[in-house]
C-alpha cells in the first residue's frame, strides 16, 4: 500500500504576466498514518502552496504543473472536482493560514462550522449545533452558545483562528493540514491546541501535516520535519536530525536566528543575510547560494540533489558531496 | 358559453350565440355624469345608456326619444316638449319633466361647475345663472307637469332640437344624484340611467359592460345582448385586438398601417373638424396679410395628406368643414361657399415679394409652434420643408411644447405660427365661425374685423336660416380674405368594422357611435 | 437598529414634506391649468370650476389645506376623473400594477440571478457571452418595442395570449415579460460582476476545503456576499415597477397606476399628481428602508449605528 | 517611576462592543468588555511588550490608542495632547507620528493596490517624497528593509505568502518614519530568520531614531527579547506589568506564571519532558467576566476575597506592578 | 559527471550587492490599463466606439442627402442602393438621419456615463463613507429627487430654458445619477468595514483619499455595470425628452427619437426601427465590451494574461 500520503515531484506554478512563478518546484515527501510532519522554511518558499496543492485548491492563475499526490494510493492530482469534494473536509481537512479572510464574513460562525458536519457526517441541525459548541469549547472559546451566533468580525484574531481549527477538526479527518494554525494564539491556548492535535493523532490515527514557524511547536508535535527553501525541499528528516544534526546551511541559519527563553542575556539576533530569491527568476544552481556563507562555485551552477545523509535524513546541499571541504561541526550546530 | 371565458379567439365565437359587440372607447371615461362629460368616450358611453328628449338618426336628424313630440312657438323662442308615456329609469322610477328641469338646471348651477354648461346657454337666462347673476327660477326651463317641459330660449336657435340629443341635455335621476352628488357617476353600481342600455360593470381603465335596459321604452329595437366598451389607448394595440378578434370595430387605425388597412375596407367616415395653422397677426412678418396668404398658398395639402396624414382627409381652402347642410338650399355649406384660395406657388412668391420679401429674403426667423405629438411633428416638418422649397424661406424652426405649455403660449400670443384644430359642438357653421370674434376666447390670432363682428351678431340674433346662412358665408369670406389662419385639411374619421357588425351609426360630432340599433349578423 | 429605524422614519416624514412642497410648487409653476383645453371654457364656467376645486384660494391656503389632507391620507377629488377621488383611483389601480410588477420582479430575479451567477462562473465562455448578448439586447431594446414584438408574435400571430387588457391570468405573461426585460438584464449583469469578485475570496476556498458541493459553495457562501448591488437596485426598482410602467400599461391597456404618473401631469390634474407622487415616494422610501435593513442581514459588518468621524 | 518622559499615557481606557439581539428591532443586550479600565504609560524610546491570552483585548487596546475605535471611556495622552480630544484634521496629521502594523496582514491590504501603491500611500499622504524617483527609491528601500524583493513592487497582496504580506504591512508603517508604532503581532507569520531580521530592524530604528513601540505578541521569547517592559493582559485588564527580564525571572501573577510555563522550547528533547502549568476551568467570557479577580475561576490559589474584590494594579516593589490579592497577602 | 575539485572552492561574496530593479514600478491604474489593452473584446469595443464617433463626425458629410431633405413621393421605402437604410415617413434618407442621430445619442451616452461616474459615484461614496446622519440626509435627498415627478421638472425646464441639449444635460444632472449613487453607497457601506480602510485611516489618509483610492476601486464592478447599462436608458430618456420638447428640435433626431418614430411602423416598415435600434444595440454592446474589459482589468485577481 505504501505511504498514507506520498507527494512526488510536485510542481505548482503561478502564471503571472511577468512570467511563471514556480512556487513549488519538485517537492517530495512521505507521510505515514498517524504521523505528524512539520514543514518549516522561509516565508514565501511555497509551504502554503504545497498544502493547497494537496487540497487541489490552488487559486488562479496557479496550476499544478507536474508530479503526483498519492493519498491512500490514489492520485489526487487526477481526481475530478466532484471526487475531491467528497475528500475535502471529510478525509483531508485544512486549517488556513489567514483566519480573517478565510471565514465568510456574512455567515455566522455556527453555520460555518456545522455545514461540513451536516454534509459529511450526516448530522441533523441540532446535533451539528451541539457538536459545534463542543468543538468551540475544545479550542478554548468561552461562551460558545452565544458565540456561534456571532459573525467572524466580532471575534479576535486568535478566536477566528480557533474557529478555523474547530472547523477543520470537527469531521475527524484522516489527514489534517494545518497551515500555521497557532500564529495568532497565545502560548497557553497554543499548548492546548497542540495537545488537541496530538490526541487526535494518537487516538484516532490522524495524520498531521503542520506548517509553522514556531520551532517550539515543531519540537512539541512533529516527528518528521521538512525544511523548504524557494519551492524546494532543502532538508528532510526526523525532528531530532533537524534540531541536533542539521545538514543544510539554511537550516543552520534558521536555528541560529531564534531567541530562546532559556537564554540568560539579551543578544542581538542573527538573521540570514541577503534577500530571499525571486521565484520568477530563481538564481541558477542552488537557490540558496546568494545567501550562503559556504557557497562554492558549483553552487552557482548546478542544483544540488536531495541526498541521503543519515537514516531518513536528506539534504540538498553540495556541502554533503564528498568533494566538498568539511565545514566545522560547531558552525553547523548554529546556536550556543 | 364555456368559451366565453377563454382568452383570445374564443370570444369571437360566443358573439354568434350571444350577440356581443365590442368597441374601444380609447380612453377611460372621466365621468359618466351627463352633466360633466365632455370628451368623446364619455359622450359615446353616456349616449348608449342615457337618452335625451331627442336622438339623432342615421342622417343626424333629431328624432323623438324621451319626448314624444314638441311644439315650437312662432318666434322660435319657446319649445314645449311632451314626454312619452311609460318611460322609466333603470330602477323603475318614471322619467318626468321634472327630471329634465332638475338635470338642466344642475348643469347650469355654478356649484356644479360643468364645463359644457355653455351648451345650454341658448336657454333664457342660462348664462346669467351660471355666472351667478340670476337665480335658478329665472332660467327658461320649466316643467309644467310630469309630462310637459317648457323651454324658453334667449334667441332663436334652429339647431336647438339636435342639441337636446346631446348628452349635456340628458336627464339625471334626482334622488340618485342627491345621494352622492360627486361620486354617483363614478361606479356602475350607483348609476341610474334611462337609455337603450344599462351599465352593469365598470372596471376602471379596463372595461365597461352594458346590457339592454329592460325598462327602455323602445326595448324591441335593441337587439344586442351585450355591449362591451374597452379603454385601450394605444392604436397599434387596438389594431392588434381587432385582428385577434377581441374587438369588432376598429375606430382608431394607426397611421402607419393606414395603407394596408385601406385595402382591407377602411371606411373614411366624415368628421366635423378642421386642422389649421394660425398666424399671430401682431408678430412679424405675419402682420402682413399678403405674407399670411403666401404661406398658406405654399402648403401642398394633398401631398401632405397622401404622405403624412393618410386618412383620406380633404384639403381645406376654407374654414368650415363639409357636412353641414344649409336647410334653405339643401346644399352643403362648404360646397356653397367653395374654396377661398388655391395652392399657387407663383402667386405666393409674388405676394411675398410684394410684401417686401422677394424669394423669402429679409424674412425674420420663423418658428412653428406645435404641441407634443408624432402627427403634429410630421406635419410641421413637412410644412417647414414646403415653405423652404416653395418660398425659399430658409429660417423656419420648429418648437414643440408640452400640451399645457403650448396652450399657455397660444393664449399669451407667444408664437408666430401655431398648429390648431377645431371640432364642431353642434351641427351649424356657427360653431366654427363665432370663435373669430374679437373677444372669442379661442381666437389667439389677435385678428378681428368689425364687419365680421356685425355679420356674426346678425346671424346669431335671428332664426331666419336664410339670413343666417348668408351672413355666415359672408363672414367666412372675410375670414379667408384676411387669413389669420391657414386651413390645412378637414379631418376625417376612418374606421373599420367587422363585416358581421350591423346597424352601428357613426356620428360626426359629439358621441362617436350610436349603438342603439346595432346587431350582429353572422 | 430600533433607534435607527425610528430616525429613518422621522427623516422620511420630513423628506415627504419636502417632496410635497416641491411638487406642489412645481405643479403650480408650470404653465397651463387643469381646465385648459384647446376649446376654452367660458370665463364664468372657469370661475365656477376654480371655486369648486378651491383654486381661487391663495396658494398658501391651498398648500396648507393640502398638507392637512395628506396627513390624513386624503388626496381629494380628481380634477380629471370628476366622479372619483384620488384615493379611489389609487386603490383601484395600484393592486393591478403591483401584481404585474411583482410578477415582473420575481421573473427578473428568477432569471437574472441565476444568469448572472452562471456567467460569472463561466466567465468568457459561451454561456457568459450569450448572457451578455441577451442582456445587451435586453437593455438596448426599450420595453415598448419588446412589448410590441411580444404582442405581435404571441397574440396576433400565434394567438396564445390575448393582445392586451387585464382580467385573466392569460393577460399577465406578455406585459410581465416586457416589463421584466430591463431589470433582468440589469440584475444579471450586477450579479455577474459581484460574483466574479466574491468567487475569488479566500472564504470561498475555505468553503470548498470543507468539501461542500459547488452548488452550496455558490448559493450559500457566495450569493449572499454578492447580493448587495442587486438589493440596492431592487429598492427603487420595486417602487417604480409596483406603481406601474407608463409605457407598458399604455401599450397593453392595463388599468394600472403607471399611466397616471404621466397623464395626471399632462392633464394638470393637481390632486392626482400629488396623490401618485406621495404614494410613490412613500413606497420608495419604505423600499429603501427595507433595502437598508436587508443590508444588515446580508452583511452583518454594516452598521448604521456609528457615524464615521 | 524612575524618570523618563512619557510619550504615551493611557488612562482608564475602556472599550465595550455592544452585543445586539433581535432581527429588525434590535436592542443591545450586553457588551463585550474587550478593554476595561486599563492604564499604562510608555516612555519615549522604549518598547512595551503586551502579551496575554488570545481575545483578551490586546488588539483593541492598540487600535483604540490610535483612535481607530472610538473609546467607551478614558483618554490617551500623546505628547501632552489627548488624542480623543483632537479634531479630524489634527488626527490625520498626528498619524504621521503614530503608526500601526495590523495583526491580520491580508485584510489590511487593499486588494486593488499594488505593493508599491500600498507602501507609497503614506509617502503620498504626508508628502514625504519629493518626486516619483525618490518615492520609488524609498519604496524599494523599504521593501529591502523588511526582506522583500523590490522586484515584487508591482504585485498585488494576494500574490504573496502570508509572511510576505505581513512584511508589506511593516514596510507601510515604517514608511512615514513614525515616532510611535503599535505592532500588533507583526512577526507571527514570519519564519524565524525573517523574524530576526525584522526585529533587528526594529531595534536599529529604535536606536537610531528613538522610536517607541507597543509590541503585541504571543511569542514570549521574542517579546522578552525586544521589550524593555512587558504588560500582561487577562480578559480586558492588565494583570502584571514589569521590566521584561524581571517579569520573566520573577513572575508574580499566577496567570503570568502559567503563560511562561507554556512557552514551547525549540528542542524536541526538552519539549517532550516539559512540565506545564495547565490552566483549568472554563475560559470566562468578556461578556460577563467573573466578579472580583477575573482570573480567579482558573486560579489554583484563589481565595474567597478574589471573588469579592477586584485587585488593583499595585507596585510590588521595583516598579513591578501586579494585580493580585494573593500577592498582597503573601 | 565531470565535477572537478575547483568547483568546490568557496567563493567570496559581497552581500551588499544590490541588484538593480529592472521592472519599473507600476501603479494599480497603470497596471489596469496594461491589462485592459490586452483584452481583445475590450479593444473591439473601443474600436467600434471609435468608428461610431468618427462616423458621427464626418459621416454626414459623405452622404449626398441631408437629414431634413424630404421627398414626399418616396416615403417609407425599404433599403435600396439609393437609400441604404430606406426612407422614413417623410421620405427622408434614414442612413443620414442615423448618422446625425449618432451625434446626439453618443454625446448623451458619454454625458450620462460622465454624470454617473462623477456625481453618482462621489455622492454615493460620500454618503456611504460617512454614514449616520450624513448618509440619512444625503439619501433622503436622493429619495426626494427620485420622487419629484421628472415630467414636472422637465416641463419647467422647457419653460425656463427652452429646448436644446443644455436643458437635457440639466435634466440628466438632476436625476440620472440617483441609481448609481445608491449602488455605490451600498457597496461602500459594506467596503468601509474592511480592515484596509482602517489601515488607511491609521496612515492618516483623509476621508476623500480613502474614498477615491480605496473604496471606489473596490466598488468598480457594480459601478461599471451600472454605467454601461444606464447608457441605453440615457439614450431613450433623451428621446423622451425630445418628444416632450426638451431635446433637439425636429427635424434633427437622435437614435432614440428615430427608434421611437420607427417602432409604431414595426409591422409595415420594420427597417425604420431596425436601423436605429441596431445602432443602439451595437453601441451598447461595444460599451459593454469595454465595461467588461475594464472590470477585468481592474480586478487584479484576474491576471490570466
Ligand atoms: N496568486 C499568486 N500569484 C503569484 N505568485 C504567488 C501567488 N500566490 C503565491 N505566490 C507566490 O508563491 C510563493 C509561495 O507562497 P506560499 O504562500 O506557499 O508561501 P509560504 O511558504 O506559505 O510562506 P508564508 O510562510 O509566508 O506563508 C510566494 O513567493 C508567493 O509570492
Ligand atoms: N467589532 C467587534 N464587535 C464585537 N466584539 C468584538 C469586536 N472586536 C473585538 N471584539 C471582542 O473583543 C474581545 C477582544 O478582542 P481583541 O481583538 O482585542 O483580542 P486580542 O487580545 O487582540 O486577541 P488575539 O490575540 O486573539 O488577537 C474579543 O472577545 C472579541 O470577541
Ligand atoms: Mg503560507
Ligand atoms: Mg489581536
Amino acid at each position: 500500500m505504501g505511504a498514507f500520503l506520498r507527494v512526488e515531484n510536485l510542481r505548482t506554478s503561478f502564471f503571472t504576466y511577468a512570467g511563471e512563478v514556480k512556487a513549488v518546484d519538485g517537492v517530495n515527501f512521505e507521510l505515514g498514518k498517524g504521523e505528524a510532519m512539520a514543514i518549516v522554511g522561509e516565508s514565501g518558499c511555497g509551504k502554503s502552496v504545497t498544502a493547497l496543492s494537496i487540497m487541489r485548491l490552488v487559486p488562479e492563475p496557479g496550476k499544478i504543473v507536474g508530479g503526483s499526490i498519492l493519498f491512500e494510493g490514489e492520485d489526487l492530482v487526477r481526481k475530478s472536482e466532484r471526487e475531491m469534494q467528497a475528500i475535502r473536509g471529510n478525509e483531508i481537512s485544512m486549517i488556513f493560514q489567514d483566519p480573517m479572510t478565510s471565514l465568510n464574513p456574512v455567515l455566522t460562525v455556527g453555520l460555518q462550522i456545522t455545514e461540513a458536519l451536516k454534509r459529511h457526517q450526516g448530522l441533523s441541525g441540532e446535533q451539528a449545533r451541539k457538536r459545534a459548541i463542543e468543538m468551540l469549547e475544545l479550542v478554548g472559546i468561552p461562551n460558545p452558545e452565544r458565540r456561534i451566533k456571532q459573525y467572524p468580525h466580532q471575534f479576535s484574531g486568535g478566536m477566528r483562528q480557533r474557529v478555523m481549527i474547530a472547523m477543520a477538526l470537527s469531521c475527524n479527518p484522516k489527514l489534517l493540514i494545518a497551515d500555521e494554525p497557532t500564529t495568532a494564539l497565545d502560548v497557553t491556548i497554543q499548548a492546548q491546541i497542540i495537545e488537541l492535535m496530538r490526541e487526535l493523532k494518537d487516538k484516532l490515527g490522524t495524520s498531521i501535516l503542520i506548517i509553522t514557524h514556531d520551532l517550539g511547536v515543531v519540537a512539541g508535535l512533529a516527528s518528521k520535519v521538512i525544511v523548504m527553501y524557494a519551492g524546494k525541499v532543502a532538508e528532510a528528516g526526523s525532528v531530532r536530525d533537524i534540531f541536533h544534526n542539521p545538514q543544510h546551511p539554511y537550516t543552520w541559519g534558521l536555528l541560529k536566528s531564534i531567541p530562546r527563553l532559556d537564554a540568560r542575556e539579551k543578544k542581538r539576533l542573527v538573521p540570514i543575510d541577503g534577500q530571499p530569491p525571486d521565484l520568477l527568476a530563481p538564481p541558477k544552481g542552488c537557490s540558496f547560494n546568494p545567501r550562503c556563507e559556504y557557497a562554492m562555485r558549483i553552487c552557482l551552477e548546478r542544483k544540488p540533489e536531495l541526498t541521503e545523509c543519515g537514516a531518513g535524513h536528506k539534504a540538498a546541499c553540495w556541502l554533503l558531496h564528498p568533494m566538498a571541504a568539511r565545514v566545522r561541526r560547531d558552525e553547523r550546530r548554529g546556536v550556543s | 358559453k364555456e368559451e366565453a371565458t377563454a382568452p383570445a379567439g374564443g370570444e369571437q365565437q360566443s358573439a354568434a350565440e350571444e350577440m356581443v359587440l365590442r368597441y374601444n372607447l380609447a380612453t377611460e371615461p372621466e365621468t359618466l355624469d351627463p352633466a360633466l362629460a365632455t370628451g368623446q368616450p364619455e359622450l359615446t358611453a353616456i349616449n348608449a345608456f342615457f337618452e335625451g328628449l331627442t336622438r339623432l338618426d342615421e342622417s343626424y336628424e333629431p328624432q323623438p326619444a324621451m319626448a314624444e313630440s314638441w311644439d315650437i312657438s312662432e318666434d322660435g323662442l319657446v319649445y314645449t316638449f311632451h314626454l312619452r308615456d311609460g318611460i322609466k329609469w333603470t330602477n323603475g322610477d318614471p322619467v318626468t319633466a321634472y327630471d329634465f328641469e332638475y338635470a338642466w338646471k344642475r348643469v347650469l348651477n355654478p356649484d356644479t361647475a360643468a364645463d359644457y354648461a355653455y351648451m345650454l346657454w341658448y336657454i333664457k337666462n342660462a348664462e346669467k345663472y351660471t355666472s351667478g347673476e340670476v337665480s335658478a327660477d329665472e332660467v327658461g326651463i320649466k316643467a309644467i307637469d310630469e309630462k310637459t317641459l317648457e323651454v324658453t330660449l334667449e334667441a332663436p336657435a334652429p339647431y336647438f332640437l339636435s342639441l337636446t340629443a346631446f348628452p349635456t341635455y340628458f336627464p339625471v335621476h334626482k334622488a340618485t344624484v342627491e345621494a352622492d352628488p360627486d361620486g354617483w357617476a363614478g361606479e356602475a353600481e350607483t348609476i341610474v340611467s334611462n337609455g337603450p342600455f344599462k351599465l352593469i360593470k365598470w372596471e376602471h381603465k379596463n372595461v365597461l359592460e352594458l346590457v339592454p335596459n329592460e325598462n327602455y321604452w323602445d326595448r324591441e329595437t335593441v337587439k344586442l345582448d351585450k355591449l362591451v366598451f374597452y379603454t385601450v389607448e394605444e392604436e397599434s394595440t387596438e389594431l392588434a385586438m381587432f385582428e385577434t378578434g377581441d374587438l369588432d370595430i376598429l375606430d382608431n387605425p394607426p397611421l402607419e398601417e393606414m395603407d394596408r388597412l385601406k385595402n382591407e375596407g377602411l371606411v373614411i367616415g366624415s368628421d366635423l373638424a378642421v386642422y389649421y395653422y394660425m398666424f399671430n397677426v401682431e408678430k412679424e412678418p405675419f402682420d402682413d396679410p399678403r405674407v399670411r396668404r403666401a404661406f398658406a398658398m405654399a402648403i401642398e395639402r394633398q401631398a401632405l395628406i397622401d404622405a403624412v396624414t393618410k386618412a383620406g382627409q380633404r384639403p381645406a381652402y376654407a374654414f368650415v368643414p363639409y357636412g353641414i347642410i344649409n336647410p334653405v338650399t339643401g346644399k352643403d355649406f362648404r360646397e356653397e361657399g367653395g374654396d377661398y384660395f388655391t395652392e399657387d406657388i407663383e402667386e405666393a412668391k409674388r405676394l411675398l415679394a410684394e410684401a417686401g420679401y422677394p424669394d423669402g429674403k429679409g424674412l425674420p426667423p420663423i418658428e412653428i409652434l406645435y404641441n407634443t405629438s408624432e402627427g403634429h411633428k410630421k406635419i410641421a416638418e413637412a410644412i417647414q420643408q414646403m415653405w423652404r422649397k416653395n418660398l425659399g424661406v430658409e429660417n423656419v424652426t420648429l418648437r414643440n411644447e408640452e400640451w399645457g405649455v403650448y396652450l399657455e403660449s397660444r393664449d399669451q400670443g407667444n408664437f408666430q405660427v401655431a398648429r390648431a384644430g377645431w371640432a364642431a359642438d353642434y351641427l351649424d357653421p356657427m360653431t366654427f365661425l363665432d370663435m373669430w370674434l374679437k373677444d372669442g376666447g379661442n381666437n389667439n390670432t389677435n385678428w378681428w374685423d368689425p364687419e365680421y363682428e356685425d355679420l356674426i351678431t346678425t346671424a346669431k340674433s335671428t332664426g331666419d336660416q336664410k339670413v343666417r346662412f348668408e351672413a355666415m358665408h359672408k363672414a367666412e369670406e372675410i375670414l379667408m380674405r384676411d387669413m389669420p389662419i391657414a386651413p390645412i385639411y378637414f379631418y376625417t374619421d376612418p374606421y373599420l368594422m367587422k363585416d358581421y357588425v350591423k346597424g352601428v351609426v357613426k356620428l360626426p360630432f359629439g358621441p362617436e357611435m350610436e349603438f342603439k340599433h346595432a346587431y350582429i349578423e353572422k | 437598529m430600533t433607534r435607527y429605524i425610528v430616525q429613518r422614519i422621522i427623516s422620511m416624514i420630513i423628506a415627504l414634506w419636502i417632496i410635497v412642497t416641491i411638487t406642489f410648487l412645481l405643479m403650480h409653476a408650470i404653465p397651463g391649468g387643469p381646465f385648459a383645453a384647446e376649446k376654452k371654457v367660458p370665463e364664468a364656467i372657469l370661475q365656477n370650476l376654480e371655486r369648486r376645486y378651491h383654486l381661487d384660494w391663495p396658494l398658501w391656503k391651498q398648500y396648507l389645506s393640502y398638507l392637512w389632507n395628506v396627513a390624513r391620507w386624503d388626496f381629494g377629488p380628481s380634477f380629471r376623473y370628476t366622479s372619483r377621488t384620488v384615493n379611489q383611483i389609487i386603490n383601484d389601480a395600484f393592486p393591478v400594477s403591483a401584481t404585474l410588477g411583482a410578477i415582473a420582479v420575481a421573473l427578473s430575479l428568477l432569471v437574472g440571478i441565476p444568469a448572472g451567477i452562471i456567467s460569472a462562473l463561466k466567465q468568457h465562455k459561451w454561456q457568459d457571452n450569450l448572457a451578455m448578448l441577451v442582456a445587451t439586447i435586453g437593455v438596448s431594446v426599450p420595453s415598448y418595442v419588446l412589448g410590441i414584438l411580444l404582442m405581435y408574435v404571441f397574440a396576433v400571430k400565434l394567438k396564445w395570449f390575448p393582445a392586451a387588457r387585464w382580467g385573466t391570468l392569460m393577460h399577465i405573461p406578455l406585459p410581465a415579460l416586457a416589463l421584466a426585460g430591463y431589470p433582468t438584464a440589469m440584475i444579471a449583469r450586477l450579479m455577474r460582476s459581484s460574483m466574479l469578485e466574491v468567487m475569488r475570496q479566500d472564504y470561498i476556498r475555505t468553503a470548498r476545503a470543507k468539501g461542500l458541493s459547488e452548488k452550496v459553495v455558490v448559493y450559500r457562501h457566495a450569493v449572499k456576499n454578492a447580493l448587495i448591488p442587486v438589493v440596492t437596485y431592487l429598492g427603487p426598482l420595486i417602487a417604480a415597477i409596483f406603481t406601474g410602467s407608463f409605457v407598458i400599461e399604455f401599450l397593453f391597456a392595463i388599468p394600472g397606476l403607471g399611466e397616471h404618473f404621466v397623464d395626471s401631469i399632462s392633464n394638470r390634474d393637481y390632486t392626482l399628481i400629488m396623490g401618485v407622487t406621495v404614494f410613490y415616494s412613500v413606497l420608495l422610501m419604505a423600499m429603501n428602508l427595507l433595502v437598508d435593513i436587508a443590508y444588515v442581514f446580508l452583511d452583518p459588518r454594516i452598521s448604521y449605528l456609528e457615524e464615521r468621524k | 517611576m524612575n524618570g523618563g518622559e512619557y510619550l504615551v499615557e493611557v488612562r482608564n481606557l475602556t472599550k465595550y462592543f455592544p452585543i445586539t439581539a433581535g432581527a429588525i428591532f434590535t436592542k443591545t443586550v450586553g457588551y463585550v468588555k474587550a478593554v476595561d479600565n486599563v492604564s499604562f504609560n510608555i516612555r519615549k524610546g522604549e518598547t512595551l511588550g503586551l502579551v496575554g491570552e488570545s481575545g483578551c483585548g490586546k488588539t483593541t487596546v492598540g487600535r483604540t490608542i490610535l483612535r481607530l475605535y472610538e473609546p467607551t471611556k478614558g483618554e490617551v495622552i500623546y505628547k501632552g495632547r489627548n488624542i480623543y480630544a483632537l479634531n479630524a484634521r489634527d488626527i490625520e496629521t498626528i498619524r504621521r507620528e503614530i503608526q500601526i502594523v495590523f495583526q491580520d496582514p491580508y485584510s489590511s491590504l487593499n486588494p486593488r493596490m499594488t505593493v508599491s501603491d500600498i507602501i507609497g500611500e503614506p509617502l503620498d499622504i504626508h508628502r514625504l517624497a519629493r518626486d516619483r524617483n525618490e518615492r520609488q527609491e524609498r519604496i524599494y528601500e523599504l521593501l529591502r528593509l523588511v526582506g522583500l524583493n523590490p522586484e515584487h513592487a508591482n504585485r498585488y497582496p494576494h500574490e504573496f505568502s502570508g509572511g510576505q504580506r505581513q512584511r508589506i504591512g511593516i514596510a507601510r508603517a515604517l514608511a512615514v518614519n513614525p515616532n510611535f508604532v503599535v505592532l500588533d503581532e507583526p512577526i507571527s507569520a514570519l519564519d524565524v530568520s525573517i523574524q530576526a531580521q525584522v526585529v533587528n530592524l526594529l531595534e536599529d530604528l529604535q536606536e537610531k531614531l528613538g522610536l517607541t513601540y507597543l509590541f503585541i505578541a504571543h511569542d514570549l521569547s521574542m517579546v522578552r527579547h525586544i521589550s524593555d517592559r512587558v504588560a500582561v493582559m487577562y480578559l480586558g485588564k492588565i494583570v502584571e506589568l514589569a521590566d521584561s527580564w524581571e517579569l520573566y525571572d520573577t513572575p508574580l501573577h499566577p496567570y503570568t506564571r502559567a503563560l511562561l510555563s507554556a512557552v514551547p522550547i525549540p528542542d524536541p528533547d526538552i519539549e517532550v519532558e516539559r512540565q506545564r502549568i495547565i490552566l483549568e476551568g472554563d475560559v470566562p467570557s468578556p461578556i460577563d467576566p467573573p466578579s472580583g479577580c477575573r482570573f480567579r475561576t482558573r486560579c489554583r490559589h484563589a481565595k474567597a476575597i478574589c471573588a469579592e474584590e477586584e485587585p488593583e494594579l499595585r507596585d510590588a516593589g521595583n516598579g513591578h506592578l501586579v494585580a493580585c490579592h494573593l500577592h498582597r497577602i503573601s | 559527471m565531470g565535477l572537478s575539485a575547483d568547483m568546490f572552492e568557496p567563493i567570496e561574496r559581497d552581500y551588499a550587492q544590490d541588484e538593480a530593479v529592472n521592472r519599473p514600478s507600476m501603479s494599480y491604474w497603470q497596471d489596469a490599463w496594461r491589462r485592459f489593452k490586452k483584452s481583445r473584446m475590450a479593444m473591439v469595443g473601443l474600436v467600434i466606439i471609435g468608428i461610431m464617433v468618427i462616423a458621427a463626425i464626418v459621416g454626414p458629410l459623405l452622404v449626398p442627402y441631408t437629414y431634413w431633405e424630404q421627398d414626399l413621393t418616396r416615403t417609407n421605402e425599404p433599403p435600396s442602393a439609393d437609400h441604404w437604410f430606406g426612407t422614413d415617413a417623410l421620405g427622408r434618407d434614414l442612413f443620414v438621419r442615423v448618422l446625425y442621430g449618432s451625434r446626439i445619442s453618443l454625446l448623451i451616452g458619454f454625458i450620462s456615463a460622465f454624470i454617473n461616474m462623477t456625481i453618482g459615484v462621489i455622492y454615493g461614496g460620500i454618503s456611504g463613507l460617512f454614514g449616520g446622519k450624513i448618509d440619512n440626509i444625503m439619501m433622503r435627498i436622493v429619495d426626494i429627487l427620485y420622487s419629484i415627478p421628472f415630467l414636472l421638472v422637465v416641463i419647467l425646464l422647457m419653460v425656463v430654458m427652452g429646448p436644446g441639449l443644455k436643458s437635457v444635460y440639466i435634466a440628466f444632472g438632476l436625476s440620472f445619477w440617483l441609481g448609481m449613487a445608491r449602488i455605490v453607497r451600498g457597496q461602500i457601506l459594506s467596503l468601509r468595514e474592511q480592515e484596509y480602510v482602517l489601515a488607511a485611516q491609521a496612515l492618516g489618509a483623509s476621508k476623500f483619499r480613502i474614498l477615491i483610492r480605496h473604496l471606489i476601486p473596490n466598488a468598480m464592478g457594480p459601478i461599471l455595470v451600472t454605467v454601461t447599462l444606464l447608457i441605453p436608458s440615457a439614450i431613450f430618456t433623451e428621446a423622451f425628452l425630445s418628444f416632450i420638447g426638451l431635446g433637439v428640435s425636429a427635424p434633427m433626431a437622435s437614435w432614440g427619437v428615430l427608434a421611437a418614430d420607427g417602432y409604431k411602423a414595426i409591422r409595415s416598415y420594420p427597417w425604420q426601427l431596425f436601423f436605429p435600434a441596431a445602432a443602439i444595440c451595437i453601441t451598447i454592446l461595444a460599451f459593454n465590451f469595454v465595461g467588461d474589459g475594464l472590470r477585468d482589468a481592474l480586478d487584479p485577481r484576474l491576471r490570466r494574461d
